[in-house]
């Protein structure tokens, strides 16, 4: 067994932990711990397959952008969500939970499961070539750039286009405007929650009516 | 190594105008500073955007030398994008028309909404003109990145955020297994250009079903389908679709309805009579079947709806189902046949939409009930709605009418007789709810339902895109043939083909 | 080095990491760990991309410039959702999206 | 025979004006719209009379051809044209229209809007008549539709919602599967046209026999509603009770021959072979209709709904007699007696069209005539109107009379000549048919008893007997229907071409 | 004879003038019908003179319909039965019109009688000359209409009405059945001209089995025509009903003419009915039935009128009787007769009527000695009627008597015996209750008068013809009655023959006297009888139950069936239609609840469906084997 077999069975075992803990961990910020997790597995990975640009890129949007980015979206959503349902709920409950209700429980994972067996038959009778056709360019570094700022340059520009389109929307989305700016006093966000329940009172409103219909 | 010649630059000189202009509109948004007091509009800010997409529309060249890629085969140069490109600019240049004023008076982020627009047009664009998955792909995430905060930009409204998050979730996923079906083809072919995918798709198709990496290619095709069919809404993966549609806001919702459908819609007959020609056995059956599941639940399901913004979606819904239809019938009328049918159904769409905002903008009109009397109360207005409902429902002397024609053309020019039966039948459904808006209008006595005396205050330049669309609506029926032969001209120069 | 080991263990590995993340995203219930997931699933994509370029056009770089592209619009769709849960947080207080169904039938 | 005026697109194109010129009238000028209304719809009677004076009986083929180009890439034309057929239902229509709007005088809401849609409305009927290409056909097919569910939407009684979306989708079924059956008639004979003669000539053999009988379903389905044949009839009664009078005339007299005069257009002639297969079901489903009708008429107390009815029961006659004319060839009868059938059985299926159409328009107006004084259909609240209304009640006798056949009215050469015509080929079919005739006696005394016999209720002693626009009404219709029996050559010599034509296109001889 | 086409001419200008200038002239309107009958009249004399002169007869026509090759050419013949049936016709109208004026003083609806019995006049001559099966469907049926129009003359009252729809309808199943057999011998001859079918039907005559049997079906559709104009049983039962209408109008329509019509009918198309011994027994042995039927019914019947209306029946199922038997001319005569006697008796009904404003002879008696004219004349119609030697209708009787006996059915010789003298019976029975004994109301008898001239001069004109018609017939005709009235080569008449002189006669004079003996004399008490024959007598009120069934049958049945269909109509075939659209909009509630507003369904059921698209695409290419 090759030491590539050995880092990989670890890197791809960290990897899958790493997911399965994202999903399962009660609390929150835990998922978002493994989910860092997750990310390095990775870059391992792509530094397996003789990727290292790719796999700094990767570490360094990953963990340094979103991982941050998602932090933050805990740090400021609500803290009940940070402290979540204490840690001691007994594994059976969860289980139950977790599998013996339809909605949240077996269904999506017969789902899931479907798909990956879908995937994996296709794949298993896809002949695909077991090993590398031949070897890695020399500079992956210096090819990528290139690439990137030549041939790619036009949907680099979309992208950050999207990129723009993004900050703008999340900027828009959550700025507060003159209005409420002007209304940023100590309990104004209460206020500011009752003049919300309000509107969805109404709102319900007429959605009851739409269901009664 | 491949070089990028900048006199390429000009046939995408409409996306980079859009792109400009948005930033442009953005900053004069922030020099303009906050809105001092409430009551202020900043129409202007709009009719900037017009002015931009105007001058992108002037960009479009219509007439491509000939087909072909270009800039080191990302974008490709035929009469299809052109196309494509001019119906979106003009389908966004009217939902910003009719967005001014509403805007002003849901007190929206003027900058950031029209923004945002125009750069979601710009992916729009890019989608249609993409000669490679990766630029389509990176234009989808343009267009629905933009979408996901323009449904929400109404923040105080709890609708429109729910709609904001919902499309979010879905389409984030939905991405995911687009990409993950790319990542299929790149296995299966090697590549992501859709000429070249195209070549080796015609290798393997020749090479028998069960030739390597075949399954791969096939499943990978499945994926990109129901990354697409998302976006298009078709059924099963339509059910953000109705949220969505009914908390954006209107004018947005609008545009998703026409824009972004279409982009959708340009994507899938780029990719699949471009890269999937010789494997129509792949995707035909699917489509049809999705053409099928998606007309009929959508117009099943519209019929008890109350809310015009979410009938509405479920018509849109409906519609894509008919042009999936034309899609599946995989015959060389298919492709005309979604042009005029994309075409057609952006004017009549955003002319019906033009009448719910001017309604909406001053808050009325969001359930059947409001349209109590309307006959009465604006009959230009009412009558007006008629036109494009008739319309959408497919009647005679009106562009849905021809459209429809088209589509059942395409099947029957393929052999098959039983869909355009089922469409048929499926157009009738739609009458159960279209009707609905017309009752109210007419039929409701108004003693019934009391009716506000007010006048409906219709600003210029939403009678401007009324008068538009109702005369596009009746055009491309009187004298449909320039625009026939506009369509099968367009997809007869189709890069690949 | 890594030649060792056969590309299906990736792919494999990669159609895991994807269920996995379909898993949560289908199960749980709070926004932002939905949006995890989908960052999970985006994961299994670029490593399939990646294994892929290596094994089988290991010439060019597309496969993994494909991901770059994925990358960074992954971190853009993290931000706008962000954006949208915040938003929502901010005006009810709530992340968890069963609660959020104004808009129904 | 070419005219010197574009006399058919005048035709159309006057009322079309004058429709667009009252949309621009303001709202409160009721009587110059009326005025306007009616002389506008009055034109064409003139046109048609100058069309008629032109028109050249020996000539099978159409005349007044008027044809432009319209969608040249898909083929479609502007194509118009006459032949004795569709000349006589226009001439119908010409004399009904003018009719149906003296009678709409006493509209008072939203007088506008009633009077531009009935223009339109119009507009669309003529249209179906008169074009020769497919797919303007089917533009002016549908056309008359939208007009139709307002007019009774709006001003319709008290179930006017109900009826009219119930007859605007109905109908809607129908029609909007015939255009797919236009279509794949369209790509099946691969002309790049749809006129309508050269398809029919080419369709025989280019359809190939596993679709003949889907597509004629398809070709027939809008028809058979629009006739409407038994049982897709049932949207009839209801538009009938709902509408306003002149627009339940107008839907009786016209509208319900669009029906079976594309059956003689296009669907017969298109699939001959078909037809004859079929016509022994036809036959039945005629009969059907017939005698079902005729006791469901029987059976009502309303009297809109009976006359309704009885609309069903007449229309079954027309549909018996061209499913004769298309089982006629495979009759074994010697050929000679086999044409003289065919042509009068499909003769006198026109001719029953135009009888129904003046019978069944008198009828409407004197139901609305009653219900203008009294405000009630039930026949128990009606009666012994040979008093109070002597007039309006002879009139009422008159078109019962005519209605259940009795010779000197028009109605009678057309159930005399279908039935005898029908006889040799379908003689089970024609014995059923009689009690179909008993039944309609029936109904039609019935009627006449109810309403004009009888002691009068108080309330109703000293209503109003018919006033001059209403006799200006009537009239005509009974002249028509007397003119019709007396000196049916009128008719028939303009048929006798055209039909003859249908006959050797059905194979018969 | 060219002019014969005016003589219906003149009644039709009578009834336009007074439809339209009627109610301008009031009563005066009647003397339009009257003026209009004596030029019709006058004419149809000299036409008869014409006729007599010269044997073979006169026919015109010109053509009038043009469908395909088929031409209709319509037209009239006149021969020498129309042109005595003619004259009798106008002359018995004429009479009915005077008798009018005075009868029908002072009715409301004055002038739409008048119109009324114009028309029918017109329509009655106009059958008689018309020589094509179209136009004379068209006499047939204004007939018909007037009819029905006449016996609903007084239609405030629902029996009168009931009677109206009543002939109508019964009428009208005869007549479908008829135009049945028109369309028929269409489809044999491709013409609706009555020489053209007599051409074929000569031509091909005796041409074999199938020949024969279309002559039979052609013959019997045909009949029913005439079964249900004429009364034949079983649709006889409209005609008593329909003495609701006026007596001038029974006496016209419903004696001597329209119903007359039917056997006419059978004449016309003779040729038809010779070909088929079926045919020609249906119709004897229906015809006899009818006529001992309505005899035996007639015994029993209190009102005058119903007793005439019953003997009308019965004497019409003599002359069909006859038809069947052969005996063309005899019936044809009788026919001619019957019309002047029959027209008479009921023209004296009516005058007693109008005397004592009662139908019911129970409360009439000796009112000879008040109405002298009235009972004189009945008299003589009576004894006309019930067959005595010399009046009229002993010649005519007797000439169907020798038709019977010659036929290959004797017993249908007898049964005309015997209806001849329940005939002779009856209508004594009418005559003495009528007008001799003591007067049974006192109070009616005081206030009975003769009426005026325009009552009594038609009485005594009818008479005559009533009277002498019979032994004048051969002078007026200047020929043997058997060869005056002809059919084709084949003559309709025998040699009399003593035997059947006599049987008739005793028959008759039995009846009379039997009369006598019973009403007259009283030596047998009604009573008695009534208690010995109970049940024959119960039978007899209930008219053989003909006129339950027909309540049953075609009225319950009609109004049974039209409720059922309506219902179906509205529960079943509109209920589909609505069902369908309730489905419809269930399915849509059932998938609008798909959409729960959970983000989770949403995401769940996009991936279900990539699995499901997945695996389908799979399948289809083949993938997954």
């Amino acid at each position: 067994m090759s030491g590539a077999a050995i880092a990989f069975a670890i890197l791809a075992g960290i990897v899958l932990l790493g997911a399965w803990r994202v999903v399962t961990s009660e609390q929150i910020t835990h998922s978002a711990l493994f989910l860092g997790l997750t990310f390095v597995g990775m870059a391992g990975l792509f530094v397996l397959l003789q990727a290292p640009t790719f796999a700094l890129l990767h570490v360094l949007v990953y963990v340094g952008a979103v991982l941050t980015v998602v932090v933050f979206a805990i740090m400021l959503s609500d803290p009940e969500e940070l402290r979540g349902p204490s840690p001691d709920r007994p594994l059976g409950e969860r289980l139950r939970h977790r599998l013996l209700s339809p909605y949240y429980g077996w269904v999506p994972v017969v789902v899931a499961a479907a798909l990956a067996v879908v995937v994996l038959l296709t794949l298993a009778r896809a002949g695909l070539p077991a090993m590398p056709q031949g070897e890695p360019v020399a500079d992956d570094l210096q090819a990528i750039g290139t690439e990137m700022f030549t041939r790619y340059s036009v949907p680099f520009e979309i992208a950050s286009a999207a990129l723009l389109a993004a900050l703008i929307g999340a900027i828009g989305l959550t700025r507060r405007d003159a209005r409420e700016a002007g209304a940023r006093r100590p309990g104004a966000r209460a206020a500011d929650r009752e003049r919300d329940r309000e509107r969805q009172a109404q709102a319900r409103v007429a959605a009851g009516e739409e269901v009664g219909r | 190594m491949p070089v990028l010649r900048a006199d390429e630059l000009v046939f995408i000189l409409p996306e980079i105008i859009l792109a400009a202009t948005a930033l442009l509109v953005l900053l004069a948004d922030a020099f303009a500073g906050e809105e001092r007091q409430p009551g202020e509009r900043r129409d202007w800010i709009g009719y900037l955007a017009v002015a931009g997409i105007v001058a992108a529309m002037v960009a479009v060249r219509r007439e491509p030398p000939e087909a072909g890629t270009i800039l080191a085969g990302m974008v490709a140069r035929d009469g299809f994008a052109a196309f494509f490109k001019a119906v979106f600019l003009i389908a966004t240049a009217l939902v910003a028309l009719i967005s001014i004023d509403y805007v002003a008076r849901r007190r929206i982020a003027a900058g950031e909404y029209f923004c945002l627009l125009l750069l979601a047009t710009t992916g729009a664009l890019f989608m249609a003109g993409a000669a490679s998955l990766l630029t389509f792909y990176v234009g989808l995430e343009l267009l629905s990145l933009s979408s996901y905060a323009l449904a929400g930009l109404m923040r105080e409204d709890p609708r429109s955020q729910e709609a904001s998050l919902k499309y979010f979730l879905n389409g984030a996923l939905s991405s995911g297994i687009l990409l993950f079906g790319i990542s299929l083809l790149y296995g299966a072919t090697g590549t992501f250009d859709l000429m070249e995918l195209a070549r080796r798709v015609q290798e393997l198709a020749g090479a028998g079903t069960n030739a390597g990496p075949w399954p791969l290619l096939v499943l990978g095709a499945a994926f990109v389908i129901a990354g697409l069919g998302f976006k298009a809404g078709a059924v099963p993966f339509h059910l953000w679709l109705p949220d969505a549609y009914q908390g954006a806001p209107t004018p947005i919702t609008a545009y998703l309805a026409v824009a972004s459908e279409g982009a959708a819609f340009a994507a899938i007959v780029r990719v699949f009579f471009t890269a999937f020609e010789d494997a129509g056995a792949v995707w035909q059956t699917a489509f049809l079947l999705l053409a099928v599941l998606t007309m009929t639940v959508a117009n099943v399901a519209a019929l008890r709806q109350v809310d015009v913004k979410r009938l509405m979606a479920y018509s849109s819904i409906a519609h894509a189902g008919y042009i999936l239809a034309a899609v599946g019938a995989g015959s060389d009328l298919s492709r005309p046949a979604v042009l005029y049918y994309v075409m057609a159904y952006v004017f009549m769409n955003i002319g019906a939409f033009a009448v719910i905002t001017a309604l909406q903008a001053q808050g009325e009109g969001e359930q059947l009930r409001d349209y109590a009397g309307l006959g009465r109360r604006e009959p230009v207005l009412a009558a007006l709605l008629v036109l494009f409902l008739v319309s959408l429902i497919g009647l005679p002397l009106t562009a849905g009418f021809m459209a429809k024609v088209m589509v059942f053309q395409a099947l029957i020019a393929d052999g098959n007789y039983w869909l355009p039966v089922v469409i048929a039948l499926n157009s009738v459904v739609s009458v159960g709810y279209y009707y609905n808006l017309v009752r109210y209008m007419y039929v409701v006595p108004s003693e019934k339902e009391p009716v506000p005396d007010a006048p409906v205050q219709v600003p210029a330049p939403v009678w401007t895109v009324l008068a538009v669309c109702a005369f596009f609506t009746l055009a491309l029926a009187f004298w449909p043939d320039v625009f026939l032969r506009w369509t099968s001209v367009s997809t007869l120069a189709m890069a690949g083909f | 080095m890594g030649a060792g080991i056969p590309l299906s263990y990736y792919l494999v590995l990669g159609t895991l990491l994807f269920s996995i993340g379909l898993w949560g995203a289908l199960t749980r219930t709070n926004a932002i760990r939905i949006l995890m997931c989908i960052e999970l699933m985006l994961n299994a994509v670029n490593l399939n991309l990646v294994a892929l370029n290596r094994y089988l056009d290991p010439g060019s770089v597309q496969g993994q410039i494909f991901g770059l592209f994925i990358i960074a619009i992954a971190a853009a769709e993290a931000a706008v959702g962000i954006g949208i849960v915040l938003m929502v947080v901010r005006r009810r207080g709530e992340v968890d999206i069963n609660k959020i169904r104004l808009m129904r039938g | 025979m070419s005219a010197s005026l574009p006399y058919l697109s005048l035709i159309l194109g006057v009322p079309a004006l004058g429709a667009l010129i009252t949309m621009l009238l303001p709202r409160e000028a009721k009587q110059a719209i009326r005025v306007l209304g009616t002389v506008v719809l009055a034109v064409p009677l003139v046109l048609v009379a100058a069309v008629w004076a032109g028109y050249d009986p020996t000539v099978p083929g159409p005349q007044f051809v008027e044809r432009y180009d319209w969608i040249p890439s898909l083929g479609a034309q502007y194509f118009l044209g006459v032949d004795g057929i569709s000349l006589a239902l226009v001439a119908l229509t010409a004399l009904v229209a003018p009719l149906a709007a003296i009678a709409s005088w006493n509209i008072e809401h939203r007088a506008k809007e009633y009077w531009v849609l009935l223009q339109f409305l119009v507009v669309g009927i003529f249209g179906v008549f008169l074009a020769l290409d497919y797919l303007l056909f089917y533009v002016f097919f549908e056309l008359s539709l939208i007009p139709m569910y307002f007019l009774i939407g709006i001003w319709g009684g008290p179930r006017r919602d109900y009826a009219a979306i119930k007859f605007f989708i109905y109908t809607l079924v129908g029609s909007i599967v015939l255009i797919v059956g236009i279509l794949a008639l369209y790509f099946l004979t691969g002309a790049n046209s749809f006129d309508m003669i050269e398809l029919a000539q080419r369709a025989p053999a280019a359809v190939p026999e596993a679709l003949k009988v889907p597509l004629f379903f398809l070709l027939l389905a809008g028809f058979a509603i629009k006739t409407p044949m038994w049982p897709v009839h049932t949207w009839l009664p209801d538009a009938h009770v709902e509408a306003p009078t002149p627009i339940s005339v107008i839907l009786a007299a016209v509208l319900l021959k669009m029906g079976t005069y594309g059956m003689m257009r296009i669907t017969w002639p298109t699939l001959p072979d078909v037809a004859r297969e079929l016509s022994g079901v036809l036959a039945a489903f005629g009969v059907i209709a017939i005698v079902y009708g005729a006791f469901t008429a029987l059976g009502q107390r309303d009297f809109k709904r009976l006359v309704a009815y009885s609309s069903v029961s007449q229309m079954g006659f027309v549909v018996l007699a061209l499913a004769a004319a298309a089982g006629a060839p495979s009759a074994g009868l010697e050929p000679a007696i086999a044409a003289s059938a065919a042509q009068a059985a499909s003769s006198a299926a026109v001719f029953m069209m135009v009888a129904h159409g003046l019978a069944s328009a008198l009828l409407f107006l004197l139901v609305g005539f009653w219900y203008d004084r009294t405000h009630t259909r039930d026949f128990d609240k009606l009666g012994g109107m040979f008093r109070t209304t002597p007039v309006g009640a002879t009139f009422l006798g008159i078109a019962a009379f005519a209605n259940l056949g009795l010779p000197g009215f028009s109605t009678f050469i057309g159930e005399f000549f279908s039935l005898m015509g029908t006889l040799p080929v379908f003689p089970v079919a024609v014995y059923c048919a009689l009690v179909g005739l008993v039944g309609a006696a029936m109904y039609n005394l019935t009627m006449l008893q109810r309403v004009a016999m009888g002691r009068p209720r108080p309330e109703y002693e000293g209503l109003p007997d018919v006033t001059g626009r209403e006799l200006v009404t009537f009239v005509p219709l009974v002249a028509g229907m007397l003119v019709l029996f007396w000196y049916p050559g009128v008719l028939m010599e303009i048929l006798n071409a055209p039909v003859t034509q249908f006959v050797a296109k059905l194979g018969g001889m | 004879m060219e002019s014969a086409w005016l003589i219906p001419v003149f009644p039709l200008m009578a009834f336009v003038l007074t439809v339209f200038f009627g109610r301008r002239l009031g009563e005066r309107a009647g003397w339009i019908g009257v003026a209009g009958m004596l030029a019709a009249t006058a004419l149809a004399a000299a036409v008869f003179r014409d006729a007599v002169a010269s044997p073979e007869g006169y026919a015109s026509s010109f053509p009038w319909l043009q469908i395909g090759d088929f031409e209709l050419r319509v037209g009239f013949r006149v021969d020498n039965l129309e042109a005595a049936l003619l004259i009798m016709v106008s002359f018995v109208s004429l009479m009915v019109h005077v008798f009018s004026l005075g009868y029908m003083h002072g009715d409301a609806r004055y002038n739409r009688y008048f119109a009324l019995i114009s028309l029918f006049t017109a329509a009655m001559l106009g059958l008689v000359i018309s020589d094509n099966a179209l136009f004379w469907l068209l006499w047939w049926e204004i007939m018909g209409a007037c009819s029905y129009l006449l016996i609903g003359h007084w239609f405030e009252e629902r029996e009168n009405q009931a009677a109206a729809y009543k002939a109508f309808i019964t009428t009208r199943i005869g007549d479908v059945l008829m135009m049945a057999g028109f369309w028929y011998m269409f489809k044999l001859t491709g013409s609706l001209r009555f020489e053209d079918w007599q051409a074929w039907v000569q031509h091909n005559a005796g041409a074999g089995m199938d020949f024969t049997r279309a002559m039979t079906v052609a013959a019997l559709l045909i009949f029913g025509g005439a079964v249900g104009k004429s009364a034949q049983a079983p649709l006889h039962v409209w005609l008593p009903d329909a003495m609701a209408g006026p007596t001038p109008v029974s006496a016209l329509i419903h004696a001597a003419t329209m119903v007359a019509a039917g056997v006419f009918l059978i004449a016309r198309t003779y040729f038809i009915f010779e070909q088929s011994t079926t045919a020609l027994a249906v119709v004897a042995f229906l015809g006899a039935f009818t006529a001992f039927l309505a005899a035996t019914i007639a015994v029993v019947q209190s009102d005058i009128k119903k007793v005439l209306a019953y003997s009308t029946v019965s004497q019409l199922g003599y002359m069909v009787m006859a038809l069947g038997v052969g005996g063309y001319t005899a019936a044809m005569f009788h026919l001619w007769t019957h019309g002047f006697f029959k027209a008479l008796l009921f023209l004296g009904s009516g005058a007693v009527i109008h005397a004592v404003h009662t139908q019911n002879m129970h409360e009439m008696g000796g009112l000879a000695r008040k109405l002298k004219v009235t009972a004189a004349t009945f008299a003589i119609g009576m004894l006309a009627l019930s067959g005595i030697w010399p009046f009229s209708g002993f010649y005519s009787k007797d000439e169907i008597l020798l038709a019977a006996y010659h036929s290959q059915y004797p017993a249908l010789f007898w049964a005309g015996a015997v209806t001849a003298g329940l005939t002779a019976f009856y209508m004594t029975r009418a005559l003495i209750l009528t007008f001799f004994g003591r007067p049974r109301d006192p109070e009616r008898y005081e206030h009975a008068h003769e009426g005026g001239p325009e009552l009594t001069w038609p009485l005594i004109l009818l008479a005559i013809p009533a009277f002498a018609a019979g032994f004048l017939a051969p002078t007026l005709f200047k020929a043997p009655v058997h060869e005056f009235i002809t059919f084709g080569e084949h003559v309709g008449g025998h040699e009399p023959e003593s035997l059947v002189v006599l049987v008739g006669t005793l028959f008759a004079v039995g009846g009379i006297l039997a009369g006598i003996v019973v009403y007259g004399l009283g030596w047998i008490s009604t009573r008695t009888l009534r208690a010995a024959l109970e049940m024959p007598y119960y039978v007899l009120r209930e008219k053989w139950f003909f006129d339950w069934a027909y309540e049953r049958v075609v009225l319950g049945g009609s109004m049974l069936l039209a409720r059922v269909v309506a219902g179906i109509d509205r529960l079943v075939v509109d209920g589909l239609v609505n069902g369908v659209a309730r489905v419809v909009v269930w399915l849509g509630d059932v998938t609008r609840r798909w959409s729960t507003g959970l983000v989770h369904t949403y995401m769940l059921t996009l991936f279900a469906g990539v699995v499901a698209l997945a695996l389908l695409i799979l399948q289809v290419t083949g993938g997954l084997r």
